[in-house]
């Protein structure tokens, strides 16, 4: 740990800031970052405490076997479940290539590896919303599961779906917009000439968040 | 409206004079020395904390002692002997610490003002006394968690098995009531069946349902266990009876309940208190809307005797109010309706 | 977010601290913002980075809102008070709101609702710790600005938006909302519930959106400021009680209002797109709603959540505030600081574990509720903590009246007045009479309310020379306290009495009611006491405008002798706050009457034999 | 932060490690759920699954915060700071559930 007294013995210019230390060792951005998704899993929690809550008050509650059982461009055929593997694996895989975008950017500043790994990300995060997209299309238009009906059981499911998907959706919608200004960053060599890397470390916070996230919400709709 | 612009003007006046008055004082303040006049200023602050303190005590005494035939009300009910009993118990306890501590403030902001021959104690500390002043609150407040928890499941337990049932149900703005009639069972309601006539959704295929009346006036059997069942049909309300020490909220979708034993009737309600028109009242305590203030229940609170010739020439609803109407072919067109619905539910999650 | 660092070798620790760059000038005027060029009108007062500025404008917003929604209530207690009496000018201002100079429902309703939000989140959050915690984080611990210069600006200016909101909801044909401040659905949810369940209720939940957003980012910046910007020596356990108690406040804040945020998406979506969350079996205005499956339980256990931290969010800047002057004007360490900083910590705890006590009655499985009640008792233990070290604190001290003192202590009676009468309604079986009575509109308003006021007040007189580098009037501030203490007492003790005798809240008249109407002396008295006390309340503002152009001017940079380090800055301090190196800090914030010296700056080196703590 | 080659490439392998460890668990979950949901409902057994559910579910939070998120590698007082207010969210979930519970027995109609 560099104390700041060294600083201060270089006396001029920007030595000034001679304060203390960082008791977490770690840049105030990072831990704004950090502390901004403690608040945000508070709001995902207050969704996901709704539905437990909503859920015990009813009798008897849809079964996702049930619910989430067609493929794209396979009609017909019950493939229960296999949509939303997809769709996790997905996510779990830009997520890998946003920690290898992190990696390369905080120990190598390989522009190249990070812009490479990034625009996977990017990808995979398009694919995730495309995927939601088709879902939310299928269980409306073909199912007639909406806000105010239900054909598998209890109206709940719909809006509760409907809602915290939407919020999650929405969160990787804003992830991959950042994702793609960090990008464009990254190329541009923004990062380089400021000699870190770190907003990506930060934007790749929030990405692990949503995938954290998806975690929680894959669990209460697919397989509880 | 002149009177309103003249008495704004006095105000305003008024402002400018104490205003006028302190900055004279600063600049008077300025010219004796800011020492000297801070010195008195800190006198005379130290002289009103005690005034206040003591001023403040007596206004309290006398104001309770003023009050008190307002404020006490008779608890007519079992449970609000018991919550009136517990209301003294902490009155007791948070009076003392109430007394002592605001003593103990003002009279320390008195003693100890700004003198220049004595200097404050360095005391930042010490382990013991507030170890002390942590567990003796905690022992307190451990004793009237386990006095309120007892009360509160008891208050809150199962219904003694003898009472009777009457549901309450809360729309904007007033109170609907039905008792169970001669079977003693409430028929059945469903929120689907509600219509303008037949307002809290009564089931009328239920044949429990066709003796239920609907009366105006809640009647109670004194010393005889009561059950409310309480919806709304609307937005939350609540059932609050304060001589009985009843709140309960109604909230729409579920029913909640409350039970209680009247202990005094009217009648010796009304010789008690002195006032030949004294009545029972329910009062909505959740703001409901814009009539919230006068959603208003009446209660006749009476002896069995009483209760009985009362229940005796109470009509059915079914029958007052509802059989051969308009009202009657709707209920059965929803009723048709509904079942129709339930089938083909059925239909399609057989598929 | 986040800025290029300049001269990372130079800064290896805090790669990304970059807002300080202002420091890494060299040249230290009263602006750091070198990048800024000059400082012109716009980016000085309006569009300000400067936490002071900004703390300023949340001071002046506050005060605004504060005049605002205390007006409110002296309009609806003239109601109150003279029940179906006319006044003319209320006609000749509110028009048809209230026709024949009587104040109507709806009117009545609007204005309670109103005054709940405006004072609860406007000015006792935005304005008390918006206030206190962008002026007095970065000076206490020592730092040039927040952690992010920007995004505080971006904090007040969403605050601003929610006011402008809030204010135009007034303007709306069919007026604001006027669902009390809780906004319980279904009432608040469904449209024609009520006049203002419409177009009032859709501004109210921008307003709180908007509103929570500012109170995130304010929050965040806080909370990381605190934590990694700290001037050298300034460890936790020396940091002024201000700070740990804004730091905890601003915790509090972070993990309870997204919990707010998601309460009230839910609501907008139940009310425009057809949900059903809170709703179930609704029929109104005699047709049924297609709605079903909610539960109205289900909002106020999210509000709640919220609800209750906030409660602390409110009181707990009051708390460092009063803290500090005590221990100032006492000439006193305060005592047991190490306990008080536990008890703050303990009650943010607690604060997210006894919600429910706001539901005793509504219909809450009662086995959840007495968990709740055990919880919500224990509250009561580190409070009274607090309380009998501010009482230790001020006994054998050497107390000096300054209007701030005054107010400290005329806080901590109102802490005892009200948190006492906590004891009696967080205990469920007593809630079933308390509930929803004028009990708890006593307790309520003494302890979060006249309370947090108090700090507020205390806070204001205290920092004021820091702000704007002249004293207020202390003979108004004298006449300020006392007047506002007396009153205080006589509008909220009464209402005690009003609430055993079972009146309920938000009544807009108690006519109907033989159990409720014996109270109108009673009440006119309340009213009277209220307008007195709201005109106190104009000779401070006339007092605090008129000192920031005309108040006597500071001679000394340390007007109250103080110890922190915000008292080490120039008089007129500049952006970036230390025209030097920062200070280093050596001692605790609190050696008072120390070893025969008056005071101790925490800039002191320890002597010989001295510990840095206590 | 070191550059040395070697605990870069301990990095990515510890990277990879995880991903396979969150693939295997979800791909045994999504197994479970589509093939012994059945046979865990006729028993009566549902909340052995959902137990194991929501403890595979945590486990994929645990690799995510500490790994991909770097938790495990900050300072551990960080960690604590976040990780002790989710334990108020354990609390509300608790109240919650048992409130939901109380509003079936209670629902009307």
């Amino acid at each position: 740990m560099t104390e700041a007294t060294t600083l201060t013995t270089t006396a001029i210019g920007p030595s000034r800031w001679n304060g203390g230390r960082s008791p977490f060792k770690v840049s105030w951005g990072k831990l704004m970052m950090w502390y901004f998704l403690v608040g945000d899993s508070f709001s995902f929690a207050s969704f996901l405490i709704t539905y437990g809550a909503l859920r015990f008050s009813y009798e008897s509650w849809p079964a996702p076997t049930k619910v989430f059982s067609s493929f794209p461009l396979l009609e017909g055929v019950k493939l229960p479940l296999m949509f939303v593997s997809f769709m996790t694996f997905t996510l779990i895989m830009s997520s890998v290539t946003m920690v290898l975008a992190v990696h390369y950017g905080n120990h190598e500043m390989n522009r190249k590896k990070v812009v490479k790994w990034l625009s996977l990300t990017i990808l995979g995060g398009i694919i995730f919303l495309a995927s939601q997209a088709w879902e939310w299309t299928h269980l409306i238009v073909d199912e007639h599961m909406t806000l105010s009906q239900n054909p598998f059981g209890a109206p709940a499911f719909g809006w509760l779906f409907f809602t915290i998907t939407g919020f999650h959706g929405f969160h990787v919608l804003t992830g991959v917009i950042i994702n793609c200004i960090v990008t464009t960053k990254v190329a541009r060599g923004d990062y380089d000439r400021k000699g870190s890397y770190e907003m990506v470390e930060k934007i790749g916070l929030y990405w692990h968040f949503v995938d954290l996230v998806w975690v929680f919400v894959f669990m209460a709709f697919y397989l509880l | 409206m002149t009177t309103s612009v003249l008495v704004i003007l006095a105000i305003v006046m008024f402002a400018l004079v104490i205003f006028q008055l302190a900055k004279t004082t600063e600049f008077v303040a300025i010219l004796r020395g800011e020492d000297k006049t801070r010195l008195e200023s800190d006198r005379i602050n130290s002289r009103l904390m005690v005034v206040f303190l003591v001023a403040g005590m007596a206004a309290l005494f006398w104001s309770v002692a003023y009050f008190k035939k307002h404020m006490i009300l008779e608890s007519a009910s079992v449970h609000g002997e018991w919550i009136d009993s517990m209301f003294n118990v902490t009155l007791l306890f948070t009076g003392v610490a109430f007394v002592l501590t605001q003593i103990a403030l003002f009279y320390f902001a008195w003693r100890y003002k700004h003198t220049k021959d004595r200097k404050a104690l360095y005391y930042p500390e010490n382990n013991k006394l507030e170890m002390w002043w942590t567990i003796i609150p905690a022992m307190v407040l451990t004793t009237l968690v386990v006095i309120g928890l007892y009360r509160w499941f008891q208050i809150t337990g199962p219904e003694p098995k003898d009472s009777n049932v009457v549901e309450i149900t809360g729309k904007q703005f007033s109170w609907m009531l039905r008792y169970p009639g001669k079977d003693g069972k409430l028929g059945e309601n469903r929120f689907e069946y509600i219509t303008e006539g037949n307002g809290v959704g009564i089931d009328f295929n239920d044949p429990r349902s066709r003796d239920d009346f609907m009366p105006s006036e809640m009647h109670l059997v004194v010393n005889r266990p009561v059950l409310l069942r309480i919806k709304a049909r609307d937005v939350i309300h609540d059932v609050g009876i304060p001589h009985f020490r009843v709140k309960m909220d109604a909230v729409p979708g579920i029913t909640t309940r409350f039970w209680f034993i009247p202990t005094i009737t009217t009648e010796e309600m009304r010789k008690k208190t002195g006032n030949p028109d004294f009545t029972y009242e329910i009062a909505c305590d959740q703001l409901c809307g814009t009539g919230h203030f006068g959603m208003k229940g009446t209660i006749v609170v009476e002896s069995q005797e009483e209760y009985d010739k009362w229940t005796s020439t109470q009509k059915s609803f079914y029958e007052s109010g509802i059989q051969g109407t308009a009202e009657e072919k709707k209920f059965a067109e929803i009723s048709m309706q509904l079942k129709n619905a339930e089938a083909a539910k059925a239909n399609t999650t057989h598929e | 977010m986040s800025d290029p660092v300049i001269n990372p070798p130079l800064n290896p620790v805090y790669t990304g601290d970059t807002t300080h760059r202002q420091d890494s000038t060299g040249e230290i005027h009263d602006h750091g913002h070198h990048e800024h060029h000059k400082d012109n009108f716009i980016t000085k007062y309006i569009f300000s980075q400067d936490h002071k500025m900004i703390a300023k404008q949340f001071l002046i917003t506050g005060m605004f809102w504060a005049l605002v929604g205390g007006m409110l209530s002296v309009i609806f207690r003239v109601q109150l008070g003279f029940p179906n009496q006319a006044f003319p000018i209320l006609e000749t201002i509110f028009g048809k709101w209230a026709p024949g100079g009587i104040i109507s429902p709806d009117f009545y309703y609007m204005l309670i609702t109103m005054h709940g939000t405006i004072l609860v989140f406007f000015v006792l959050t935005a304005g008390l710790s918006g206030t206190f915690a962008n002026l007095l984080i970065p000076l206490q611990i020592g730092a040039r600005d927040m952690a992010s210069p920007f995004l505080n600006m971006l904090s007040y200016w969403f605050f601003f938006m929610a006011s402008v909101v809030m204010l135009a909801s007034f303007f709306l044909p069919q007026g604001a909302s006027d669902v009390g401040w809780t906004a319980y659905p279904p009432l608040s949810a469904v449209h024609e519930a009520s006049p203002g369940s419409g177009a009032g209720m859709d501004f109210w939940l921008i307003g709180m959106a908007l509103f929570i957003f500012s109170s995130l980012l304010g929050g965040l910046n806080y909370i990381t400021t605190v934590l990694n910007l700290r001037t050298k020596g300034m460890s936790m356990s020396k940091m002024p009680l201000t700070i740990w108690a804004l730091l905890i406040t601003a915790v509090l804040g972070l993990l309870s209002f997204p919990v707010l945020l998601g309460a009230a998406i839910l609501l907008i979506f139940d009310r425009t797109i057809g949900t059903s969350f809170y709703l179930d079996n609704i029929f109104i205005n005699g047709h049924a709603l297609p709605n079903d499956g909610g539960n109205a339980i289900l909002y106020q256990h999210l509000f709640w959540f919220l609800g209750h931290p906030e409660v602390y969010i409110v009181i707990l800047p009051a708390f460092g505030l009063v803290s500090e002057v005590l221990a100032t004007n006492a000439r006193k360490p305060i005592f047991g600081y190490r306990a008080m900083i536990l008890s703050l910590l303990a009650i943010a705890i607690i604060a997210f574990v006894v919600w429910a006590h706001h539901m005793f009655v509504t219909g809450l499985n009662p086995f959840v509720a007495s968990v709740f009640v055990f919880l919500t008792l224990l509250v009561a233990v580190p409070s009274a903590i607090k309380v009998f070290n501010w009482i230790a604190t001020v006994w054998q001290g050497n107390i000096k009246f300054a209007p701030a003192m005054l107010f400290a202590i005329g806080f901590v009676s109102m802490f005892i007045s009200g948190g006492l009468t906590g004891i009696f309604l967080g205990n469920s079986a007593l809630d079933i009479e308390l509930h929803d009575t004028y009990f708890v509109v006593a307790h309520f308003h003494i302890v979060m309310g006249i309370s947090a006021f108090f700090g507020m007040f205390a806070g204001v007189y205290h920092w004021f020379p820091k702000m704007y580098g002249r004293l207020m009037n202390n003979t108004l501030g004298y006449i300020h306290f006392w007047v506002t203490m007396v009153g205080a007492y006589m509008i909220f003790w009464p209402m005690h009495y009003m609430g055993l005798a079972g009146v309920p809240r938000r009544y807009y008249s108690f006519d109907a009611f033989q159990s409720f109407n014996m109270f109108g002396g009673l009440n006119e008295f309340i009213t009277m006491a209220a307008m007195l006390v709201f005109f106190a309340q104009l000779l401070f503002l006339i007092n605090f405008f008129y000192s920031i152009f005309y108040g006597r001017k500071l001679t000394n940079e340390n007007p109250w002798q103080s110890n922190t380090l915000e008292w080490t800055t120039p008089i007129k301090t500049g952006h970036g706050n230390w025209p030097g190196d920062l200070p280093t800090v050596y001692r605790w914030p609190y050696d008072y009457s120390k070893n025969g010296d008056e005071y101790i700056p925490q800039t002191t080196p320890l002597r010989e034999g001295e510990t840095g703590g206590h | 932060m070191s550059n040395e080659h070697g605990e870069s490439a301990n990095m990515v392998k510890l990277i990879l490690k995880t991903t396979l460890w969150l693939s295997i668990i979800t791909i045994v979950e999504i197994i479970a759920a589509v093939l012994l949901t059945d046979l865990f409902e006729r028993n009566n057994m549902l909340i052995v699954l959902n137990s194991f559910y929501i403890i595979m579910s945590l486990a994929k939070a645990f690799f995510i915060v500490s790994v991909f998120m770097h938790l495990k590698f900050e300072v551990k007082f960080l960690a604590i700071t976040i990780l002790i207010p989710m334990t108020f969210l354990l609390f509300a979930v608790v109240a919650l559930l048992a409130e939901g519970n109380s509003w079936l027995q209670m629902r009307n109609y």
